[in-house]
């Protein structure tokens, strides 16, 4: 059985196709204006590329914040439900999972049959979010691939301390304007993402095993440091983490 | 004898040079992401394009965000806050001046002078929703437009959209939001700029507006920014001769030429 | 500087007026037509009451608050001292009194969200126009900021319950009281649950009807304090009938009636029309109960908010929440529970007056010795009573004393019932902080993943990913 | 000690004279603000430690327990509190400052239990009722510290601890006072580290190191002051936010900090009477911190005499975000300070955020360039 997930956010679209158990076709776009043209190409591509025919799709399902404009979804499901699902798919034990989103972060934790038991989205006033890391990194001209290799050259303890994602980029230029260097300017920023991240784990303070969705966590810097200070065991997400959604949606497309 | 002004600020940065006649020159460009090398090189423009050298210049003062690393570079002799900078700056340009709004990159401020241009009182953003340069950039980036275009663009809006968040982090994603779903670019804009405005006499509330009022700051230069404050206070805004963004540098130049000559 | 000058009082008084002269059954032609001469957000916003399943009730209880509201106003020509109380301070004390009169300044700030053009967000803005902080809260900010920033009815006293419980309301009445100079009276909460506690407090409660007998120019009378707290009583009375009716599955309790409870504590409890509304309410959920009325096709989920609710929007929370199957079996500021008065002597009044202040709202939760260990019983209590299935936070940002220990209470919750906690944010009053459709949502997702998935069949995704593991295994 | 070391001593968690003290077999009683009577815990031979945050700001421990709508001071505080820096506290006393402090101890207890603990009741209010329950509160206390730690405190032992604390009053007072003068002895900066100092001292030790630092100083003199300030608002604890501001040329003058002066001004014992009453009065009359809630004319009173005394040409109110009590008493006492003509500079920040002093360098600039003309 073929089927694809779609999560619609509000700074990329994501898409996965599977077929049956593995995934056969992703990709991923960055919404801006016309967003049902948008989503249709991205998945016409994807579709392309894999050599798989639409008519072949037997159920498409749509979750995130724009779900709503997948047209042809045959349901919806919420973003959480869909992360937890991947995450219990691929990993054998997890009982939390943590998604860093473009805007927020949300735990969750799951039982034995992958379901969601309890979940709690991070503080308002957060500077932790990926629409953080991007402002940054725009700021400084740095792309966002590049935020990792920099932030590994650190050498020195930069804090960014704002709450307030506003008042955080004044920090930072601050840093900037004292001459501080990227790579620990950087450093700070992974590190004030990934204490925000870290608070969020420990309001699940039961969790054993986690792991960690969202497109912020390819960063290995951000990573590293949540897994310094979050106790339980950390287990990788085995594909892509920033589809996570769009894996679970699929695959809870084939369960329904 | 010559006297300058460097304002680096956190989007943009301005160079002023003037003697006892007034200005000679400015210049004013996007920041580098170093405050030393934007300064080097928004001055180096200016002094280029005049046929200029460092050393002609008698006395600078440095402002804004990078006012104390210029100054450490021995770009200038001395640093004095924005606030200063502007209020001089503003007064000098129009005498009648006593409120000053200056919208920059990151910091909204309001600026209040006695009648001899002297900083009587001054209010900055400490609190949520400041209304700054950097929201409307991220606003027109969001929107696919330029700064200079939201401004008109959005004076033909017959319905601007209702903004519903109060932090402008997310009012980007409510933008968004609006975008996806169809919303015209025209009401978008004209709700932004409606939403800046609110947030900008928010904090002209804090301090007892005096007339006459001049704006400041790149933001000045949005129409429809400008004219809903207008409206909302009730007050026309003093024009400046000059380009409003360059005022910091101007001040700060006006500065140098007083302590210079001290 | 062009700023409408008229201050929230009179612009919620002119409201009421029009309520007042309402006439008891509308259609739902009639109430259009009415409805019409409203501009669009008290339209909206008042819509709520409306509703035809519970519309004549909703009439005789708005009729109550206006009949209120429209004393207050007069109060002052009538020879009665207009004083200012808080939410937490029982209405019953001033309303003993023949020459004094109370306004809740909470209640007014939501009469002002929910009646006016705007919602009040301009009293806010002359509040944060002097300065004051914009973490402090709106509920008594905007009225608040009305009487500090517009030409608006001028109250003579403050009185303050709010030191032990809430260091912002404590604060923000302390401003006032400098600002318009007004006398401000204190009853303050010991921290401290043992008998010197309340003992502390019966003297603290002496002095301050010492103070308001001065200030006032009257002895409370033993004979007006009995027959105030004679009805009392019979609120009280009703208030458990209520409670108990909030028990049955599906809640025939509209949702928004919790409402309506502590807007009747916090202002004319202990009067006619208070026991009258509330008979009213009870009869209609009676009715429902009966008849098994729902709103919905099912109940899809019990939640029991554990402190405030938000008022910026009450068709999109109450009436949105009881169409979708979300019942609302109250939130923390119905947690009063009120004990009936022993009406024999004017010391064992007095005594049950204490006992009433500091059982009020927050003064009992917060305002105790812990500020989590009492919250937490009462909501343990009411979650158990009522059958909630989740409990919900609304995150006042705000509200400092709840914010400092919602991570006990959660985890307490979990631990002994098994009731999840979801914690909102948004400030309760002003829609510009956290707009409904956001909480929208996260109820909704909320409810889909924590509270449903216990009642719907599990999905198999377990035997697949066994499957998928012995696969990838071999 | 000199003033180096003052200054030193004062940044770090545990001094050298307290990790001797600690060594050499003494206990260590941690508390939280200034409604709490010192001489209690001294008349029990134990050493009084005030919690600080010491510009610590990372609280992803405490961010998971209090909420990001807490002050940062208290978050960091509770963070010190479950990471184990504070284990070496031999017990922990609770006062109700605020709603955010409450709730950073039940917090701390509630994850991490201390193994003595006590809770002291402040009123909120001075009325004589209050002042006796106070009073009582202050015996349990008492009695509780006797019993768990098993040490007998004598009237006598309460009166010769606040004899001592009377003459630590005098001194603090006096280096205050040298702070003032026209060209003053003391930076603002090494006043606050005094104070800091002596939070985490045996008094009796502590007065040793102020004569010293008075004898250094008698004839010391700092010129070259674009401004006299006086520095008012929240928990300040940040030596460094000090620093930055007098590194541009205001001297801090005089203080309305609970770090700093408020700790101790007006506070005289009387001559005798029951030492828990005395105590009672002495902390709970004059306790200038706007968790008392009709007491801003004593308030505003205390500050303008300072900045008379102090001859201060301006004040800075700070409060940390979120911080409600400080962030209403700051408008004001602003608002009656303008209508004295006097120039106010208000500044809400982060706690300890030290990159947040960019932000607020700026602002302490432009006023000083204001009021230095």
């Amino acid at each position: 059985m073929i089927t694809l997930g779609c999560d619609i956010g509000s700074l990329f679209s994501k898409v996965a196709v599977m077929d049956g158990d593995d995934i056969v076709a992703s990709g991923t776009a960055a919404t801006t204006g016309n967003i049902e043209s948008e989503i249709k190409d991205l998945i016409d591509g994807v579709l392309k590329d894999a050599g798989i025919d639409r008519g072949n799709i037997e159920c498409t399902v749509a979750t995130g914040n724009g779900a709503d404009l997948v047209k042809d979804a045959g349901f919806v499901e919420d973003e959480v439900t869909c992360v937890a699902a991947a995450a219990y798919f691929y990993i054998d034990k997890v009982d939390m999972a943590i998604h860093i989103g473009g805007q927020s972060i949300t735990a969750m934790s799951m039982d034995e049959d992958g379901e969601v038991t309890n979940l709690m989205h991070n503080d308002k006033c957060a500077s932790g979010s990926g629409r953080f890391l991007e402002a940054m990194s725009r700021k400084l001209n740095i792309e966002i691939t590049d935020i990792d290799p920099l932030a590994a050259q650190s050498d020195k303890d930069v804090l960014i301390s704002n709450q307030c994602a506003v008042f955080a980029e004044s920090e930072v230029i601050t840093h900037v304007n004292n001459g501080e260097k990227l790579p620990d300017i950087f450093a700070g920023i992974c590190a004030s993402v990934a204490n925000m991240v870290v608070a969020q784990g420990r309001r699940f303070s039961s969790a054993e095993d986690y792991t960690l969705t969202g497109g912020v966590t390819r960063i290995g810097s951000v990573v590293d440091v949540i897994n310094s200070k979050l106790s339980g065991n950390y287990h990788a997400f085995p594909h892509d983490p920033g589809l996570a959604a769009a894996i679970g949606a699929a695959l809870l497309g084939a369960t329904e | 004898m010559l006297f300058a002004g460097i304002d680096v600020g956190s989007l943009t940065a301005e160079a002023v040079v003037l003697n006892s006649g007034g200005i000679i020159s400015y210049e004013s460009m996007n920041v580098l992401p170093n405050p030393v090398d934007s300064a080097h090189e928004v001055m180096g423009r200016l002094l280029k394009k005049q046929g200029l050298g460092w050393d002609d210049l008698h006395y600078t003062v440095s402002t804004g965000y990078g006012r104390e690393k210029v100054q450490e570079e021995g770009m200038a002799q001395q640093n004095i806050s924005e606030i200063s900078c502007h209020g001089f700056g503003a007064y000098t340009e129009n005498l009648e001046v006593r409120t000053i709004v200056d919208i920059g990159g990151q910091d909204a401020k309001v600026i209040k002078l006695n009648g001899n241009g002297e900083l009587a009182d001054f209010v900055m953003n400490d609190k949520c929703a400041a209304g700054t340069g950097h929201f409307l950039e991220i606003m027109c980036k969001a929107l696919g437009v330029t700064l200079d275009e939201i401004g008109p663009m959005s004076l033909s809006s017959r319905k601007p959209v209702r903004m519903s968040n109060r932090c402008s982090i997310y009012v980007e994603t409510e933008v968004i939001h609006y975008l996806q779903r169809g919303e015209s670019k025209v009401d978008l804009a004209a709700g932004i700029n409606k939403a800046m405005a609110e947030r900008v006499v928010a904090l002209v509330r804090r301090v007892k507006v005096e007339e006459r009022v001049m704006m400041t700051g790149g933001v000045a230069k949005n129409i429809a920014v400008r004219k809903e404050l207008e409206r909302m206070l009730g007050t026309r805004m003093l024009d400046s001769k000059i380009d409003p963004q360059i005022i910091g540098a101007y001040g700060a130049a006006l500065l140098a030429q007083r302590e210079g000559a001290r | 500087m062009e700023i409408n000058q008229q201050g929230l009082f009179d612009r919620v008084a002119k409201i009421m007026e029009l309520i007042e002269r309402m006439q008891y059954k509308l259609s739902d032609e009639e109430l259009e037509g009415l409805m019409n001469f409203l501009p669009p957000d008290s339209r909206h916003s008042l819509s709520a009451f409306f509703e035809s399943r519970f519309r004549d009730t909703s009439i005789i209880f708005l009729k109550a608050i206006s009949n209120w509201i429209l004393r207050a106003r007069i109060a002052p020509e009538q020879g009665k001292k207009a004083i200012i109380v808080p939410f937490n301070f029982p209405v019953e004390f001033i309303h003993g009194f023949s020459k004094a009169y109370p306004i809740t300044s909470e209640v007014l700030s939501t009469l002002g969200v929910v009646a006016l053009e705007g919602q009040g967000e301009r009293y806010w803005d002359m509040a944060m126009g002097l300065g004051l902080p914009d973490h402090i809260c709106s509920s008594n900010t905007i009225e608040l900021g009305s009487m500090l920033g517009s030409v608006d009815f001028k109250p003579q006293a403050i009185v303050s319950a709010a030191p032990g419980g809430c260091d912002v309301n404590a604060k923000i009445h302390e401003f006032v009281s400098h600002y318009l100079d007004i006398p401000q009276y204190i009853l303050q909460k010991p921290p401290d649950d043992s008998e010197r506690g309340m003992e502390a407090y019966i003297k603290y409660t002496n002095t301050l009807i010492s103070e308001l007998e001065e200030f006032i120019g009257e002895e409370l009378s033993e004979d007006r304090l009995r027959s105030v707290l004679g009805k009392a009583n019979r609120c009280t009375e009703l208030y458990y009938e209520l409670w108990d009716l909030h028990k049955a599955r599906p809640s025939p309790v509209p949702n928004i009636f919790s409402l309506y409870i502590y807007a009747i504590r916090f202002s004319i409890w202990g009067t006619d029309e208070a026991i009258t509304a509330l008979e009213a309410m009870v009869d209609l959920c009676k009715k429902r109960l009966e008849a098994k009325a729902y709103p919905a096709k099912e109940e899809r989920a019990r939640t029991l908010w554990v402190y405030t609710s938000y008022y910026f929007d009450f068709p999109n929370l109450f009436n949105w929440m009881e169409e979708s199957g979300y019942s609302h079996l109250g939130d923390g500021l119905d947690l009063f529970f009120p004990q009936p008065v022993d009406l024999s002597s004017m010391d064992t009044m007095v005594e049950g007056l204490a006992t009433a202040a500091w059982n009020m709202p927050m003064t009992r939760q917060v305002g105790g010795e812990s500020m989590s260990r009492q919250w937490t019983e009462d909501v343990v209590h009411s979650a158990r009573e009522l059958n909630a299935d989740c409990a919900i936070y609304c995150g006042h940002h705000s509200c400092k004393q709840t914010w400092s220990v919602v991570s006990i209470l959660r985890k307490e919750l979990m631990d002994r019932l098994g009731v999840p906690l979801l914690i909102l944010q948004g400030d309760s009053w002003i829609r510009k902080m956290t707009p409904i459709s956001v909480i929208q949502h996260e109820i909704e997702e909320f409810v889909n993943n924590v509270v449903s998935s216990k009642k719907k069949t599990k999905r198999k995704l377990r035997k697949r990913r066994q499957n998928n593991n012995q696969q990838q295994g071999e | 000690m000199k003033m180096e070391d003052v200054l030193e001593q004062a940044a770090v968690m545990q001094n050298e004279y307290l990790k001797k003290y600690k060594s050499d077999g003494g206990r260590v009683i941690g508390y939280a603000c200034i409604a709490t009577p010192v001489e209690i815990v001294e008349a029990a031979g134990m050493l009084p430690y005030r919690l600080r945050a010491l510009g610590n700001n990372r609280t992803e421990i405490a961010d998971a327990h209090l909420s990001r709508f807490n002050c940062s001071f208290c978050r960091s505080v509770l963070q010190l509190g479950l990471d184990g820096t504070y284990d070496f506290l031999d017990g922990l006393i609770e006062t109700n400052g605020c709603d955010h402090i409450r709730g950073m101890f039940e917090n701390w207890q509630y994850v991490n239990p201390s193994e003595f603990f006590h809770y002291v009741r402040v009123p909120h209010v001075m009325t004589e009722d209050s002042l006796e329950y106070f009073t009582n509160d202050l015996r349990l206390w008492s009695e509780a510290l006797q019993k768990h730690f098993d040490v007998a405190i004598s009237e006598d032992d309460l009166w010769s601890a606040i004899r001592q604390q009377d003459r630590i009053r005098a001194k603090l007072k006096k280096v205050t006072e040298m702070r003032e003068r026209d060209e003053p002895a003391f930076t603002g900066t090494e006043v606050m580290a005094a104070f800091l100092l002596g939070t985490a001292m045996m008094s009796t030790d502590f007065e040793k190191v102020l004569d010293r630092l008075i004898e250094q100083r008698e004839n010391h003199k700092i010129t070259d002051i674009k401004a006299r300030l006086l520095l008012g608002g929240s928990a300040t604890d940040e030596v460094e936010f000090l620093e930055m501001i007098e590194s541009q040329g205001g001297h801090i003058s005089a203080d309305n900090l609970c770090y700093g002066s408020r700790a101790f001004w007006g506070r005289e014992a009387g001559e005798s009477g029951d030492p828990y009453a005395v105590l009672a009065g002495m902390y709970l009359e004059n306790l200038p911190c706007p968790r008392m809630f009709v007491e801003f004319p004593y308030r505003r009173d205390l500050m303008i005499s300072s900045v008379e005394r102090a001859k201060t040409d301006g004040v800075i109110l700070v409060h940390n975000k979120f911080c409600d009590v400080h962030g209403v008493d700051n408008v004001q006492l602003r608002l009656a300070l303008e209508k004295r003509g006097i120039p106010v500079l208000s500044l809400e920040k982060e706690y300890g955020a030290t990159a947040d002093l960019g932000r607020m360098k700026t602002r302490v600039q432009a006023f000083l360039e204001r009021i230095a003309g």
